[in-house]
């Protein structure tokens, strides 16, 4: 049994045009120990995906629709309410996109971090600050004590994230969630906290889901990866799996349009053309059809097959894809040298 | 040239709007009340809208007619070729020949004699007044349950018994009318065991006649639908109905104007503020914090005591204040949207700040203004209802609901329900499509629903 | 080929841009942000100069200044011989049209509520550029070169996905008929498929248009593909300026270095590891003592710390670096296994 | 100085307490000016005390027991008297800072501010009360009293001529911080002096026909038991005080009620002119909110009340207590001077200055159908400039409403018909059709204008919100005329302060006046030169000032009241002054226990609590009681109004 498994999950989105399917049956599974990259770009459902692990879609307009979200084999989705605080925090750590909003900017960071550990393990002042301290230190914050005394505006978007990260880690969960943590971060941060967030790790063998758009941390982050697409996991498998042999076109071409050191300057770079179907009326075969790129490329016949027939992930495997006609195996994905 | 297509923000804020029913609805019916209060003057008005005498129209609405004209008779010590015409009472003066000209002629049966003579003594029995749904205008006192009865007592006292007959006709008492007639009256004011002679008066105070029961003396008089009194008499005997309507009209548009002047002034110096920043903004934030430590109903008071209040006056006072708070929100909305790359990018192709402001960025900052207005409308009529009542709005007798509401929280107006009930209820009603407006624009604008995290 | 080769078409000559940083009730300066801090550099015609850097190391201020959307503190903008720094009404307006602007983000960039034509046609309104139906034609034809169909003219910026608008964007830049566009990271807020579309587009009309380009970015892989020559920012100071290949390949300041280092690698079975740059940048308020990167920087002596370095030659005019061992880093292998972007027109 | 001004609040009913502050106003804006020319002023400055000396061997002493009881001898003496008060008193001094509401009438009238001599109620005449004998000296200012040796205070301390020098002394002391009585000592009294125990000389600053009237209004206070010091204010607000009248308090519910309790053994007992007075042994007042007076006495918790309301008197008491004759009303009409009131025009407006223009909005003023139709014809038309005091002009009469004379009037004054009203074309009327359509119906295209075209247009000053349900309808006859009346209510105090600086067009305020009414201040030409004084028309000519000269020093009592009348006559004459109400009556309601004397309240009664002259039947009281169980009906009194001095046919012969 996996750590966490995410099986056929459906959330929904009241809006006023209709009900958006952001997520759309999604199913994941992330073992101990192990880090899943989860990477899609915006709208893909990821981030959504993420929340409902720990329940968190907002309601309303949020509403689950269907699956179940299993962490060690207990259902999150229809647990009741009151078990969730001992959930979260405690087994699974979230940390989000956004350190800037993330932190409360009235209280120090002291405060914030001692409130996790008096709520989790009602830990004295004292012992809670020296605690704090220690996984401020953890977490590379230079003069660790001093820190515990500033407010959230005092410290720089980096310090942010890596308190944040230290308050993820503060309970010693068993899966952290991380949410683009590095998105709004500067290169050579996002490589300090890349970084840290792998030395934390190998230390304390926390599972780890990384959910990102940019492929390059997928790459050096991550065991497994799966590949979203308009509210669906499209591909999974190890990572290298997928960037060497991408199976199917949408991750094929979101590698492709990547420039990359060797490609030819000011050389046309590769595109999906078309846009994202609507998620609140979905086509009814592949979503990615479309645009798809290899679709075009097939006979009549199969090329109707992928606009009828919504091709569906299966669900084991070592490298499942839910594509009717996946590219040949072997062939190395992208322009790279 | 083609018309411009609304935005497609704007357009959805509009869809939405109109998919609240409540506050749709709202907006409909107070809009309605509006154009009906605009032509207030043919709903409630005493000079009537259309006379047909002895073979001639006349429309007093656009002419002024003595009561000469009519051959109306004035009241003592005027002269009929002064003063206007009653419209009101030609009508019950003609209808009241009509009924005696009825009854003659059933009397007169077929004598071609009797039949001449009653055709010349009732001359008008064909003529008619259309008046106004309401024939009382605001201002005129209309003491007709005090001085009709007191005629009538002065004709029956005299002995002239067709004559009390012939008013109480003439006012719509007909029971009175037959009492008279048959000498009922008699026994009904005789002097009795352990009480004088009864007057008219005592019969409408005491209820002993049905149709005169509850007919006060003095004003306030209550709702008497004979008299077209809808809504009863104030305490001068002015139609309240009248009165409210009227007030309806002034304190919408009142409220109007005001809102109007106060939130453009506001959205100019607060769209400034927030774009120019700087020095402006700190100056004219510390001015601002100077206005709003003044007390404006001092102002208002002590602008009163040097100038006769009207209504232009007192929106130019209002207005100093009304504007304030609107620009808080216009420049913290500029503040916000003049970060965003469109006014950037209209910089960079070298737009004025004129252009910048009012055609980029003035139309993405309106939200507040749009939400905001109805309820700066509610605070406006609270405020010219407030200050009428105090005594500090309009003089006197300008028909406003602040001076109605004051005569009903007299003490000695406590059990006039109708003087409590009609301004207030209007108040209440009117304040409450405003809030539905408001609330749905609101939603309409910022449809965020109420949201939580299990 | 560089960019000396031929008259520049915008020179900038010690820019500072200065911020004062007030503070009272009546907001008295009391210090300064220094964005830009003395900044020379050069745009060839027809050519792209990339800027790069990370957050607050002044990029973006430095493009606003060089459009004078921002008025130096000091230093000069030529463009053609006229100075853009202190041009004034009617000839900043004709300035202007020179030089136009694509934004980072497309879906604040364009007013929501005006149409498609509307934003295209504005330049051309506040410039009084033709009468009513030929701003109508040159519409449909920008909207036409930019890769949009006729038909978007009439709907409105929230019907389109945000390469279409950054398209827009384009194309709005492009009314008045400029020979600078200065872009402002204009793709790092798209989807990795689309960004494509829109780099492509401006290789075009680079091509096409005979357009130079500033080409503002902090992500290296992208400025590696668009660029002819690039110059390396911290804290308001150009560090390195080089012609794309030889930065790539011979980075010569520490920083250029660290940058390269950080960028994730794409193949997984090649992770970087290492971290490669401790702390981060400082706040530009004060000014430091010799080089700002100093406090950071691997290579860090003595000397570093007394002077602030000037921007200097390596080996060729062309590549000149802020930095005092620029020889000693030039010359030591990359950490990374990657090579350099090749030249145009190179088969991949 | 007993002039009176009163801002007019709403009703008749206007309270004397209400109006104490003002009196001190009026005081304030006068001066001491009242009489300036006087020799007798200038001889003696006030204070210049004379040293005591005995009495002038010829003194010849006088007294007067041959008025009428005041009282009934019917009385009977005993039982509580329950009242209400509007409001619980600030403090039980009768001199100093709130000393004058709602309670002071009482607290005054029969604890404390016992005179020397009193004016008898009915005839007018003077009777003794403190002094049994006095002797007005030939200069008519020295007066000697001889004090009655029997009268003692509460406490059993016997008064003597030092206790009114130390009252004087009081009034003209700081420590009372009273601005009022300061300048009334100064004003009045030369001296004071005590000749022996019970003799004592009052020296008035000046001569005078009146000279008991003006210098005799002091009372003893109690120089035994009294401190005189910086503290004085403070520490006797709340004290009970010691007096010399009937009665004293004897506790307080604090905010709720204050109870008197007679004196035992009061040394006034049997004293000819206290008969049938102070016939409760016990006063109860209780503080009840205004307007609720009728609910308490309905529930038997008070025994009587006086009803201001006539709305109330009209419509309120109709239920069984009253149809079945136990609880009684009576309208008790009393001959008290009423003040001037009424709309006031001012002489120096440039639409007032013309005589047949003032004279128009006389006879346009309907008094008639304002007090049938808003105030149940309960009230009187006020047509004397003097009105209530033997001044008044007999002869007079008002003028009247009369349209058609007023239309001559304003033909005479240059006004007519604006051209405009003339028939217009189509497009003027669609205009102005169009015009009242937008705008509310106030247009004043037919007001009437002069040669000139200004527009008979002015406005009108008032300062009390309750007064406008009569200025509209005043108005509305006013716009039939063709002249446009626009209102103005004002705060009270800015209403009044217009009226003093001769700031306003019309006007709508009103005077209370004293016995002896005072026309200097009024009309005479001195205060016609000068603003922020009683003259508030600016009226003032050479033959008015010499009949106030008249009034003011003539001895012969025949030609003062031929001047007043002749005064009264020019007043009415030049017309800049529209007289309007007065209300000569008291309205009561009590329980049929409750007892009074034939003539129900002395005619020159102004307050319940002036005289006290009725009483509770216990006998009937129990009867009542009982009566009121069994349901047996009383016959119900045919005539509310009681009018034993036939007041109301000289007013309404006036009116």
């Amino acid at each position: 049994m996996s750590l966490l498994e995410i099986d056929a999950l459906q959330v929904g989105f009241a809006t006023e045009a209709g009900l958006v399917r952001a997520v759309d049956g999604v199913s994941l599974a992330v073992e101990r120990s192990q880090t899943l990259g989860l990477v899609g770009e915006s709208g893909c459902g990821k981030s959504v995906t993420a929340s409902s692990i720990l329940r968190l879609v907002p309601s309303p307009p949020g509403r689950y629709l269907g699956g179940a979200v299993r962490f060690d084999g207990a259902d999150i989705l229809s647990m009741p309410r009151e078990a969730l605080p001992a959930i979260r925090g405690r087994d699974i750590a979230m940390v989000f996109q956004d350190p800037m909003t993330a932190l409360n900017p009235v209280f120090t960071i002291g405060h914030q971090l001692r409130e996790v550990l008096a709520l989790r393990f009602g830990l004295a002042r004292g012992a809670a600050r020296e605690r704090s301290a220690g996984m401020l230190k953890a977490v590379g914050i230079p003069d660790a004590g001093a820190r515990l005394d500033q407010y959230p505006h005092e410290l720089s978007g980096g310090m942010k994230q890596r308190v944040m990260i230290a308050m993820a880690l503060l309970c010693r969960p068993r899966l952290l969630i991380a949410d683009e943590p590095t998105t709004a971060l500067d290169v050579t941060v996002q490589a300090q906290i890349l970084h840290l967030v792998r030395e934390l790790q190998r230390e304390s063998e926390t599972a780890v889901l990384f959910i990102t758009h940019d492929m390059g941390v997928i790459a050096e982050m991550c065991d497994a990866v799966a590949v979203m697409y308009a509210g669906r996991v499209v591909e999974r498998g190890s990572v290298v799996d997928v960037f060497e042999r991408p199976r199917h076109p949408y991750t094929k071409g979101l590698l492709a349009s990547l420039p990359r050191p060797g490609h030819a300057r000011k050389s046309p770079l590769a595109t999906i053309e078309g846009t994202v179907p609507s998620l609140i009326a979905p086509p009814a075969g592949c979503r990615f059809a479309a645009r798809c790129a290899h679709r075009r490329e097939l006979d009549a016949a199969r090329a109707r097959r992928c606009v009828e027939v919504d091709p569906m992930l299966p669900p084991a495997g070592d490298h499942p894809v839910a594509c009717h006609f996946p590219l040949d195996a072997g062939a190395p994905a992208g322009n790279s040298a | 040239m083609r018309w411009p297509r609304l935005d497609p923000i704007t357009r959805r804020r509009l869809q939405r709007f109109r998919r609240i029913r409540r506050g749709y609805y709202a907006l409909v019916i107070l809009l309605a009340a509006m154009v009906l209060a605009v032509f207030a003057p043919y709903l409630a008005e005493s000079r009537a809208i259309a006379v047909w005498y002895r073979g001639t129209l006349y429309l007093p609405t656009f002419q002024y007619y003595p009561m000469r004209t009519f051959g109306q008779a004035p009241p003592a010590g005027w002269d009929s070729a002064d003063i206007e015409a009653d419209y009101y009472r030609l009508q019950r003066e003609w209808g009241t020949e009509r009924i005696l000209y009825a009854r003659g002629h059933s009397a007169a049966g077929a004598d071609p004699a009797a039949l001449a003579a009653l055709a010349a003594k009732y001359p008008d029995r064909d003529d008619y007044v259309v008046m106004p749904p309401i024939p009382w205008n605001p201002y005129q006192s209309d003491f007709w349950a005090n001085e009709i009865l007191n005629d009538i007592q002065q004709a029956l006292d005299a002995g002239h018994r067709d004559d009390a007959e012939w008013l109480a006709l003439r006012d719509g008492l007909g029971e009175l009318a037959a009492a008279i007639r048959s000498g009922r009256i008699d026994t009904l004011l005789a002097a009795g065991k352990g009480h004088p002679k009864r007057t008219l008066g005592d019969l409408a105070r005491t209820g002993a006649m049905v149709s005169l029961a509850g007919l006060g003396t003095s004003p306030p008089n209550a709702p008497d639908l004979r008299r077209r009194h809808y809504l009863g008499t104030d305490s001068q005997g002015r139609d309240v109905a009248a009165r409210l309507l009227y007030g309806f009209r002034i304190s919408i548009f009142f409220a109007l104007f005001l809102v109007l002047t106060g939130q453009v002034i506001g959205t100019i110096v607060g769209s400034l503020q927030g774009y120019l920043g700087g020095r402006f903004d700190l100056v004219s934030q510390r001015l601002i914090e100077v206005l709003i430590a003044v007390p404006f109903l001092y102002v208002v008071i002590v602008i009163a005591a040097l100038f006769q209040p009207t209504f232009w006056l007192l929106i130019a006072i209002l207005s100093l204040f009304q504007w304030i708070a609107i620009t808080f929100f216009m420049r913290t909305e500029m503040y916000r949207e003049k970060t965003r790359e469109y006014c950037l990018a209209a910089k960079s192709y070298g737009a004025s700040h004129f252009r910048i402001v009012f055609r980029h960025l003035l139309p993405n900052c309106l939200t507040p203004l749009v939400t905001f207005t109805p309820f700066a409308v509610v605070g406006a009529i609270f405020a010219l209802t407030g200050l009428d009542y105090l005594g500090y709005g309009l003089p006197a007798p300008t028909p406003s609901w602040g001076e109605l509401i004051g005569q009903a929280l007299q003490a000695s107006n406590r059990d006039k329900l109708w003087l409590t009930l009609a301004p207030f209820g209007a108040l209440t009603i009117t304040l409450v499509l405003v809030v539905f407006i408001g609330e749905s624009v609101r939603e309409a604008f910022d449809p965020k629903p109420y949201a939580r995290y299990e | 080929m560089t960019a000396a080769d031929e008259a520049p078409l915008l020179v900038a000559e010690n820019v500072y841009k200065h911020y004062p940083v007030r503070g009272g009730v009546w907001g008295r300066s009391v210090g300064a942000i220094r964005a830009v801090d003395g900044v020379s550099l050069a745009v060839a015609p027809q050519r792209t100069l990339g800027l790069v850097g990370e957050s607050g190391c002044g990029k973006s201020t430095l493009g606003r200044t060089l459009m004078r959307l921002e008025t130096p503190t000091r230093g000069t903008v030529m463009f053609e011989g006229r100075d853009l720094a202190r041009a004034r009404g009617d000839e900043l307006q004709r300035l202007r049209r020179e030089i136009q602007m694509v934004f980072q983000d497309p879906y604040s960039s364009l007013n929501p509520r005006m149409t498609i034509g509307e934003i295209v046609r504005e330049p051309l309104v506040v410039h009084a550029i033709g009468s009513r139906t030929e701003q109508a034609r040159r519409v449909l034809e920008l909207l036409g070169t930019v890769g949009l169909d006729a038909s978007t003219i009439d709907r409105y910026p929230s019907e389109f996905s945000g390469g279409q608008r950054q398209r827009i964007g384009v194309a709005r830049a492009l009314a008045l008929g400029p020979r600078l566009v200065v872009a402002d990271e204009p793709v790092s807020a798209l989807d990795v498929s689309v960004r494509g579309q829109v780099l492509n587009l401006m290789l075009r009309l680079q091509r096409e248009l005979g357009l130079a380009f500033i080409f503002i970015s902090h992500d290296l892989s992208v400025v590696a593909h668009m660029c002819d020559t690039v110059a390396v920012m911290y804290l308001g100071r150009i560090v390195e300026e080089a012609p794309v290949e030889i930065l790539f390949a011979r980075p010569a300041h520490p920083y250029t270095r660290a940058l390269l280092a950080a960028i994730p690698s794409l193949d997984p079975r090649r992770r970087t590891g290492a971290v490669p740059l401790e702390g981060e940048v400082p706040s530009p308020i004060e000014a430091l003592a010799g080089c700002p990167f100093a406090p950071r920087c691997a290579w860090v002596t003595a000397a570093c710390r007394e002077d602030v370095p000037a921007l200097e030659p390596v080996e060729t005019s062309a590549h000149r670096a802020a930095c005092i061992r620029r020889a000693e880093v030039a010359a030591a292998p990359l950490p990374v296994s990657g090579a350099p972007p090749r030249a145009p027109g190179a088969s991949p | 100085m007993n002039e009176r001004r009163r801002v007019l609040g709403a009703a008749a009913a206007t309270l004397a307490g209400a109006l104490a502050p003002l009196r001190r106003a009026a005081l304030a804006a006068t001066g001491g000016a009242a009489v300036p020319d006087d020799p007798a002023t200038a001889a003696a400055g006030p204070g210049a005390s004379t040293a005591p000396s005995a009495l002038p061997a010829d003194v010849r002493w006088e007294t007067n027991d041959d008025e009428p009881l005041i009282g009934s001898p019917q009385a009977i003496r005993g039982g509580t008297l329950r009242y209400e008060l509007g409001a619980y008193p600030l403090t039980f001094r009768l001199m100093g800072p709130n000393s004058n509401d709602f309670f002071a009438g009482w607290n005054r009238l029969f604890t404390f501010n016992f005179g020397l001599v009193q004016r008898h109620p009915v005839t007018d005449h003077y009777i003794p009360m403190m002094a049994t004998h006095w002797s007005v000296q030939e200069d008519q200012r020295t007066i000697y009293f001889k004090l009655d040796p029997a009268a003692r205070f509460s406490d059993g301390h016997p008064v003597t001529a030092d206790d009114y020098v130390f009252t004087w002394q009081m009034m003209r002391s700081p420590h009372i911080v009273d601005p009022f009585y300061n300048t009334y000592a100064k004003q009045y009294y030369q001296s004071v002096d005590r000749i022996d125990d019970h003799t004592l000389r009052i020296v008035g600053t000046r001569w005078s026909w009146r000279p008991l009237y003006d210098f005799a209004g002091l009372w003893p206070t109690p120089a035994h038991a009294t401190k005189l010091d910086a503290d004085w204010v403070q520490r006797t607000n709340n004290q009970f005080q010691v007096t010399v009248g009937p009665y004293v308090i004897r506790s307080v519910v604090r905010g709720e009620s204050v109870t008197f309790e007679r004196v035992p053994n009061w040394w006034g007992e049997g004293r000819r002119y206290f008969i049938g007075q102070y016939n409760f042994d016990r006063i109860v007042l209780r503080v009840i909110p205004e307007g609720r007076g009728l609910d308490y006495l309905r529930r038997g918790e008070l025994d009587l009340i006086t009803e201001g309301s006539a709305r109330a008197w009209h419509e309120d008491y109709d239920f069984p207590a009253v149809n079945n004759g136990w609880l009684r009303r009576a309208r008790v009409m009393v001959d008290t001077p009423s003040g001037v009131f009424g709309l006031h025009m001012n002489l120096e407006a440039p639409i007032f200055a013309n005589l047949h223009f003032r004279k128009a909005m006389q006879y346009l003023f309907n008094f008639d159908r304002i007090n049938r139709n808003l105030m149940f014809d309960e009230y009187f038309r006020a047509v004397s400039f003097f009105e209530g005091t033997p001044f008044a002009d007999p002869k007079l009469k008002s003028y009247g409403f009369h349209p058609e004379l007023a239309k001559e009037e304003l033909a005479r004054a240059g006004y007519r018909r604006p051209a405009e009203l003339r028939p217009q074309g189509f497009f003027g009327q669609l205009w102005n059709t169009l015009h009242g359509i937008v705008f509310t119906r106030s247009d004043t295209a037919d007001v009437l204008v002069d040669e000139r075209g200004g527009k008979a247009s002015f406005s009108v000053i008032y300062g009390s919100q309750g007064l406008e349900r009569h200025l509209t309808v005043i108005q509305q006859d006013f716009r039939r005329a063709g002249v446009d009346m626009q209102l103005r209510l004002l705060e009270p105090g800015a209403a009044f302060e217009r009226a003093l600086e001769r700031k306003y067009e019309m006007t709508l305020v009103g005077y209370t006046s004293g016995f002896y009414p005072d026309p200097r201040q009024y009309l005479g030409t001195e205060y016609k030169k000068t603003t922020n004084n009683n003259d508030i028309w600016g009226f003032g000519t050479k033959e008015v000032d010499g009949l106030i000269r008249i009034y003011e020093r003539d001895p012969d009592a025949s030609a003062r009241i031929a001047a007043m009348h002749r005064i009264d006559d020019i007043v009415q004459d030049d017309a800049f002054y529209i007289p309007f109400w007065r209300s000569p009556f008291i309205r009561i309601a009590y329980w049929d226990y409750l007892r009074f004397p034939d003539f129900y309240l002395p005619r020159r009664t102004e307050q319940l609590s002036d005289w006290l002259v009725y009483w509770i039947d216990p006998a009937r009281k129990d009867a009542l009681a009982r009566d009121m169980r069994d349901g047996k009906a009383y016959p119900v009194d045919p005539e509310i109004d009681k009018d034993y001095y036939h007041i109301r046919r000289a007013v309404t012969n006036g009116g």
